[in-house]
Order: C-alpha cells, then structure tokens, then sequence
C-alpha cells in the first residue's frame, strides 16, 4: 500500500504516460482525423518529446517538477488540446508546491483544480465529447477516495477505470466544442482523442505499480 | 499545379522569421528561444507593451507592423495555427516595462485560448493583461448566442495602428484597451476571392472554383466562403463587398471612414486600386468621407486570389493618432 | 484559369492610376492631361527633377516611389509598352526647375526611344535631360555588339533611392547622372518564375510549366526565360540566382551589397524571406557584407509566381545616401 | 501644274492619309500580326483619331500646322512606329515654318530631314526592312526633283512611286530591326507595316490632286 508520490515515483509515472502516448500516438492522430482536423497526433508529439527535454533538466527530487515539464511542453504545443493539457498538469504542479511528497488529497486537490482550469478556459462540460468526459470522472473518483481516506494506489486505480469509461462514453457522444463540431455526426463512433489520452495519463500511474 | 519556393514545409515559417529578422535588423530581432519579433530597440520610457499574435500565411501581419508606433512585438503561430500559450507569454514578459501589456487579437478560439493562458501565468507575477478582440468579418456575422462570433481580419492594423500612437504617447493599459476595442467595433470586412490558396508545399489549392463563380465571404484561413456568386467586372464585385459592410456599420452622410483595400496574397497591385476607386465612389455616393486608406497586401492568405474591403468608422482623434510616426518595416510615415 | 479584378482591360491602368491616386493623395497627384504621376507638392528648392518611365504591369514600380527622397515623377505606359513621347516629354517639362532632368530608364528600346525624342523635344526650350540607363539582367547578358544588350530591372530601385537622396541635396545633374550610372552599372540581376502571368482580363498566363520545371533567366514581361530548369527546394534556386550574379560582378570578400529580393507577383511574402535568408548565407560564405537589403514584391510582372536577386555592389556613399530620409508610398524611412 | 502647298492643300493631304490609314488599318495589323507584335493597326488607330482632334484645333492657314498635328498625334502613340512617324512629321512641319505657303524645295528639305531624324533616332538603315525602305526612296526622289525644278505635283507622284515601291521590296527582306527581328524567317513574304504606311501617306498627296 502506497500513501505517497515522491519524486521519483512521480517522474515515473510521467516517463510512463510518454512512453504509452508516444506507443498510441498514431491511433490518437486517427481518431483526431476521423473526428477533427488530424493534427492531435502531431502535436501530441511535439509535446512528448518537449516533455522528455524539459524533465531532463527539471530537480528530480520534486514531485512538482515532473507535472511542471508535462506543463511547459503543452503549454509551448500548438491545438486546443496543448494549453488545456498544458493547464491541466499546472494545476498538479502547483498543488504539489515545494513538497518532497505528496499525499492522496493532495493530488486529488490538483487534479479537481487542472480539470476546472480546462472547464473554464475550454468552456466545456461534461457531455460535449471532449478531455472533460474523461478528466471529470478521474477527478471525482481521487476526491471521492481522498475524503473516504482510501489509499493512494488504490485511488490511481479507480481514477483510471473512470477516465477510461469516461473516454469510452465519448464514441457515443455529438461533440458540442472544439473541431469536431464541425464534422458533426461522421465524428459518431469515433472516441474522443483527447479523453483518450486522458485515460493513459492516469493508466500510467496504474501500470507503473505506484 | 501551385509551386512555393520552400524548403522543409514544417519549417517554412522560421526560415522565413530568420529572413525577415535579417533583412529587418534596424527595426526587430526575432527571439528564437521565446519564437516572438521584438522590437530591435525596446520602447526607451516605461509605455505599455502592444501584442499581437496570431497563425502565419498572413504576412507582412503582424510582424510587418512591429516598430516605434505600432507594436512592441508580434507572436507568430504556424501556418494557419495560434501560436502557443508559452510564445504568448514569453512575449508579454519581453515587454513588460511595469505598465502593463495588451493583447490584440483577431477573434478565433485558438488565440484567444492560448493568449488567455499566457495571461494567467503572467498574471501569477503581477504583470497585468488586457485584450483587444477584433471580429470585423461580416461574413460570420450570426444572432446564435452559441456561435463563436465574428471572425478577425484585416481591421487588427487600423486598431496596431492608432493605439501604438497612443500607447506611445502614455495612455494607460485601461485607455488602450478601451480605445482598441472602440476602434475594432466600428469596422467590418467582407472579401471575396477568385482562387484559394495552397500551402507551401502543397500541389493544390484548399478549394477550387468554376471559371465563372467567385468565392463570396471568405475567411483568411482558405476555408470556404457563404456562398458562391457570379464573377462580374471589379466595380460589381466592390460594391457587393463595400456595400453590405457600409450598411452594416450604419454609415450615415457625413461620417468619416479609414478604408482598408487588403490583397489576400496573389491580387496585383493594379487591381486592388481599380478595386479601391470603385469603393471610394460608393463612399462618396454616400456622402461618407474616405479621410484615409491602404490598399495593399496587408493581411494575406498565402497565395489566394481575392480581396477584402474594410471600413473603420474614424473620429477625429483617432485620425490624428492614425497620421502620428510609425516606423515599422510596412507601415512608416 | 485566371481571372482578375478588372472592368474594361483597356482602361485598367488608368483606373488603377486614379485609385492609386486619391489612395496617396498626400503624396502624389496624377496629371490625367499628360498622364504621369508627379509629386503632390513638388520639390520646394530647384533641384535637378528625377524621372522614372516604363510599361505598367510592374507596380508598385514606379509611381510607388513617388516623393521626396526618390522621384519627382514617373511615366507609365500601358502594360508592358512604352509611355509615349508625349508622356515623357510633358512629365519632364512638368519636373524641370532649370536645374535639368534626369531620365531614369530600364534598358528597352521603346523606353529609349520616346524619352530620347521628349529630350530632344524640350532641349528646343533649354531643358537639359540626362539619362541613366538600368541594365542589369544577367539573363540577357551577351557578346554580341548588335545585341540590345541587358534588360533593365529590380536594380533601378537602387538607382531611384540613391539619386534621389544626392538630388535632394542639390548635387548636379551631370553629377546624378554619373552616380546613378554607376550604381547601375555595378548591379546585376537574375530571376526565375514558378508560373507566368497574365494580362488583366486574360484567362491564362502567356506561358505553361510542367510540375517538375521552372523557367530560369524570365524578365519582366510574361516572356520566356533562357531555359527549363528543374524544380527544386528554395534554397536550390536561390543560390542557381544569386551565385552568377555574384559572380557576374566579380564581388570579393570584404565588398558591400545591396540586396533586393523581389517577388514578380504572386509569390508570398514567407517565400521571399525564405529565398533571401538562403542569399544572405551566400554573400556570408563569400566574406561579402549585405548591407542593406529590400524583401517584397517591388517590382512585380503582373501576377507571375517567382522571384528576382539582385545583387547591387555599394560604397560607404552610396550607403550614406540610401539611408537619407525617403518619403513615398512604397519606401519611406 | 502645282507649284505651292498652302494651308487647305496641306490639310486636304493629311486628311486624306488619315483616310487612306483607316481604310487600310485591318490589312496593316494584319502585316504586323504577321510579321511582328500585332498591334500597329491598334497604335495607327490611335493616331488617326488624336490626328483629327488636333487637327481640328490647328490653324488652317498654315501647312505646318497640318503637319504637326499628325506629329502630336503620333508623338502620343505607343509602338515604335508612333514615335518615329512623330519625328518625320515634326520635321515636315519645322521645315514648313511660318509660312503660309510651301514649295518643292522646302517639302523636299522637310522630308530628307525627317528621314535623317527617323535613322538617327532608329538607327535602321535602307534594306532592314522598316519604315525606311519606303521613307528613302520619297526622300530621294524629291531631293532630285528639287535638284531639277521640277513641279511639285510631279514630284510627289514620283515620291508616291519611289515610297510604294520601296515598301514592296520588305517583302522580299529579312528584318535586322524592331520587333520583326523575333520572327525571323517567319516573316519573309510580308510586307512591312510601317513601310506601306508611308506609301499611303505620298500616295495621299498624288490621289488628292495637289
Ligand atoms: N473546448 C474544449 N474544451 C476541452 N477540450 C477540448 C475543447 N476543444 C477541444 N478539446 C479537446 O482537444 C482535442 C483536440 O486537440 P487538438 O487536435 O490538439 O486541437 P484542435 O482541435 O485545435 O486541432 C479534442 O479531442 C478534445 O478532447
Ligand atoms: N528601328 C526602327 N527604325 C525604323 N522603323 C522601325 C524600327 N523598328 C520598327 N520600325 C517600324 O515600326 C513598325 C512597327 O510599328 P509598331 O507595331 O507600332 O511598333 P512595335 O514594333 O514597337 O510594336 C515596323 O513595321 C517598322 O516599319
Ligand atoms: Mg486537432
Ligand atoms: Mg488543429
Ligand atoms: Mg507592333
Ligand atoms: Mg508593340
């Protein structure tokens, strides 16, 4: 049983997250080209191999550092996906501040904060076939965990099913914001990229036995 | 077939960043690290910073216009893409002198999200941001709430322009934005065109038209028009460009106007004046004073034939910043 | 197919000439009686009037270089042809303030041959006229004494700038005559299109290209170059441009250049700066200095996809005197 | 017998070049079209026309204001042609002077020193297949005329004669000048536009029996 990230752990989960993106890369362009403009793939790896340059130099000892490169390297990629995401993982870093560790609440506390930040800026709400069907759930699930004083991995888990239901529900879903408005309903059956992504980022955590 | 001098297409845009730094070297340096064109000498008193950002393929905007008078510095995006919230931010930090930044922007969602972001990063230091958002396109003009509104063109140099000559002078962030946005929602755009445009490297055009049919209503981006009309002598096509934006400013006898006759890429020179006389004659049959105009390739779209008319409704104040110096390296009187 | 903004094709110049016109009011008048373009307010002190004539089609040659610092007047013909006798004739008796007339030509026979005969016509009445004569196409360069020898292009706008600086400072028109001829004759120019281009109310370019060629060595009348080349990336063609006209001007390390790279029309304004970041690096391998240097569509042949480098040798005078105040709608600094 | 052009008979030849010009002006163009750039009917039309308007305006009284008119006329016309015929009219009519009335001797002198202005501003020569080649022979044959005191009538039918035959000969020549040159070969055969003009301009002189 784990009950906190440190440093390390933190780095790996997002060395995971890369390597299980830039893995998918190609199914996420697709699914961007079916039911977008095609370019999520392109700048998904923009943003990968930013990350890797950006964690290279970042203080590895720092739980903050880890999220603070995904969030510099989104931040400098091009799309809508690259600033939310890039906010997103701001919002972890923040939360994680100075410490050497961080506990369950607060990484459920970052992640609620990314995922309002991305709710604010994007303007989406759950429903619309976007990252929020699945950063919502995952959310909901680390702060329903946090307050029933759940353990940590434990909480990655749930957070990864629901994301990853979340993504899957986005096959069914009208997108209502962004470009795949504009494709309306040849988008339908088509999974939502973004969440899609969503849903690696938190496996990752899983698949690394944090 | 369309053919473009390019190299690699992924990196057209800073080669040619790196050409106009060098053939610009008096007036901007472009900052490879922060990928923003400054000013090659920062304003010397403390002045709030002007930026404006947005895709490229729209050259000379907005990089054309950085210099004493009009903007502190210019972020450019790729091709037809915003530029990202790190560009934005590291511009608005390069030109921060204490007295606050303003984004002007044309109004789509990338630029507006990503200029958002870098200002709430900023912000986090203090640095205070204010935004002008330009959507003069008569094309996209709609009642539906939900609709992302007008587009931004060719209105954005009237609006660098007259608030860099103020911005100059000492406004405040809060007069500029104010003056900016005054400036921007009295002014509205329609073009047209003739032939769309292909991307460096690109064999084919994004649309193609009947060798009688123009493209009415098009954006800057070669997406399609509202709709397709008859093609028809210059003066035909400049009234139905002129006429319905006239009409939707309420242009009353007696008013002035700043006209802006902007070649979408391949228009010549020659044409885009056959163009402007015929707008000026409506003007006058209106009894609207043309009190300025350009007319020029300002604001392109890559090599797409067409053109855009604007009308920017003027007070005399904003004339007399409009006539102050500029020194950038397209606009300098 | 082409199609362009034009209402009667046989009237498209002076239409054109009359927008250009009330767009640049403040700056230039057209004399419809005699048809040339002439400074709003002529030069205040007598000074030796600078004249600058040819076909139209090449806008914002000349008439953009209107104004103090540049031209007192320029002479357009129709498109592609000579201005007439009488044109030149009432456009230089218009300029001359007794200090005489420079005729500022590009190296086409019928040029030569209408303003040789306005300078015959006001020498009647003691109007001194000399004239400098712009060759500079390596394309045509040639051994043979019959030949008409180089054509005339981009160079001229070297000629114009410069001359006019000096003539603003009073200098003679022997003395301008002199300095212009040596200003041209140490430039050379070559230029390649990507596509040809086509009068106004033409429907295709005068003439074809395979996808896989350009034609190399075009002047700036929609004619066919000296050959087929193949295409290439910019950087390729930039140097097949700029290398024999380096070479052509036997420049040597530690030489000064001016450099004009010039869109013959359609050619975006990323492609130019593309192409002269490639020639910068050449004149860098070459130990030359690009001293200064012009990007843009200046010299433009209708709506031709391509491109022109002119490489035009400087002294520290010649420089001296680019960098004076110019004030015209085209360059003003 | 003829001995003296006034004001009427000069105006009565130019108007009846004019007239000759428009009659023939589809055949001219088609020479050039032929054998150069195709637009010398366009530039004779052009001539015609502003010829008349100035015409209309000039002193009646005096030969040389019938002869400048047409030098205004073709000064303000494009092509080569334009400005070479202005120059050989402006010649006639500085010859022509003040006075009111002009004899075989001052025409002749008039014309040579048109021509002379025509090969120096030109620089073609007799058998280069221009203009020329139909101007010479005029000037020659009224230089000897003059030589001989012989009546003007007479010698401005042997100037016709010596003009029209010169213009046939370009069809047997190789052009060496103007726009001709481009064609080369394709040009043999055809007669030189702007020779026949000439011929139509001292034939003007001899059918309207001066
Ligand atoms: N308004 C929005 N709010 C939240 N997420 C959004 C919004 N618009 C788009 N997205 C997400 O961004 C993804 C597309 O990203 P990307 O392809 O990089 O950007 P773009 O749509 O600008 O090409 C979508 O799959 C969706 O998840
Ligand atoms: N160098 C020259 N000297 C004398 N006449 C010339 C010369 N070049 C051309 N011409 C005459 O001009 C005529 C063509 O005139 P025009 O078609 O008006 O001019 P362009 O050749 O410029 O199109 C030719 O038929 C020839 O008689
Ligand atoms: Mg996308
Ligand atoms: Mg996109
Ligand atoms: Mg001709
Ligand atoms: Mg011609």
């Amino acid at each position: 049983m784990v009950s906190t990230l440190d440093g390390a752990a933190s780095r790996a989960w997002v060395e995971a997250f890369l390597g299980a993106a830039e893995r998918d890369v190609t199914a996420l362009g697709d699914l961007d080209r079916r039911a977008g403009d095609g370019d999520f793939g392109t700048n998904l790896t923009t943003s990968v191999n930013a990350a890797r340059r950006v964690l290279a130099d970042g203080d590895a000892a720092l739980p903050a550092a880890a999220f603070a490169a995904l969030s510099t390297a989104f931040l400098g990629t091009g799309g809508t996906s690259g600033p939310l995401y890039g906010m997103f993982f701001r919002e972890l870093g923040k939360a994680a501040g100075d410490q050497p560790a961080i506990d369950l609440p607060t990484l459920a506390a970052g992640v609620v904060a990314g995922v309002d930040a991305v709710c604010r800026l994007g303007g989406a709400e759950v429903g619309e076939k976007t990252m929020v069907d699945a950063l919502r759930p995952a959310a909901d699930a680390l702060a329903a965990a946090a307050d029933a004083g759940a353990p940590l991995d434990g909480a990655l888990a749930d957070a990864a099913r629901a994301a990853r239901a979340g993504s899957d529900t986005t096959a069914t879903l009208v997108a209502r914001r962004g470009r795949a408005t504009y494709v309306g309903d040849a988008a339908s059956g088509v999974t939502d990229p973004g969440a899609a992504a969503v849903a690696l980022f938190f496996e990752a955590a899983v698949a690394n036995h944090l | 077939m369309r053919r473009q001098f390019v190299n690699d297409p992924q990196d057209h845009v800073r080669e040619a960043l790196g050409g106009f730094e060098r053939a610009n070297a008096h007036l901007v340096r472009w900052d490879r690290e922060g990928n923003f064109v400054a000013r090659a000498t920062p304003a010397a008193a403390p002045k709030v910073g002007l930026l404006a950002g947005g895709g490229s393929g729209h050259e000379p905007l907005h990089a054309g216009f950085v210099g004493t008078g009009m903007l502190d510095v210019a972020v450019p995006g790729a091709i037809y893409s915003s530029p990202t919230a790190a560009q934005f931010e590291a511009a608005t930090r390069a030109v921060d002198t204490g007295a606050g930044v303003l984004h002007i922007l044309k109004n789509y969602t990338g630029d507006k999200l990503n200029a958002g972001i870098a200002a709430e990063l900023v912000a986090d230091d203090g640095i205070a941001v204010e935004r002008v958002l330009v959507a003069d396109d008569l094309a996209t003009d709609s009642d539906d709430p939900r609709a992302p509104g007008r587009r931004g063109t060719a209105a954005v140099i009237a609006v660098e322009k007259i608030v860099g000559a103020a911005a100059e002078r000492g406004a405040s962030l809060a007069e500029l934005a104010e003056l900016g946005q005054r400036v921007a929602d009295g002014s509205r755009t329609l073009a047209l065109a003739l032939s769309s445009c292909a991307h460096p490297g690109e064999g084919h055009p994004s649309f193609e038209l009947a060798d009688d049919e123009v493209e009415f209503g098009v954006g800057i981006h070669g997406e399609r028009g509202i709709e397709k009309r008859p093609f028809a002598p210059a003066d035909d096509l400049a009234r139905q460009l002129v006429e319905p934006v006239a009409d939707a400013l309420e242009l009353k006898s007696g008013e002035q106007v700043l006209v802006i006759v902007n070649g979408l890429g391949a228009t010549h020179g020659l044409e885009l004046h056959v163009v402007f006389a015929e707008v000026a004659r409506r003007m006058d049959a209106r009894g609207v004073t043309v009190a300025r105009s350009l007319v020029g390739p300002y604001l392109t779209a890559l090599d797409m034939a067409g053109v855009s008319v604007t009308l920017i409704r003027v007070d005399d104040a904003m004339l007399e910043l409009w006539d102050a110096p500029a020194r950038t390296s397209v606009l300098s009187w």
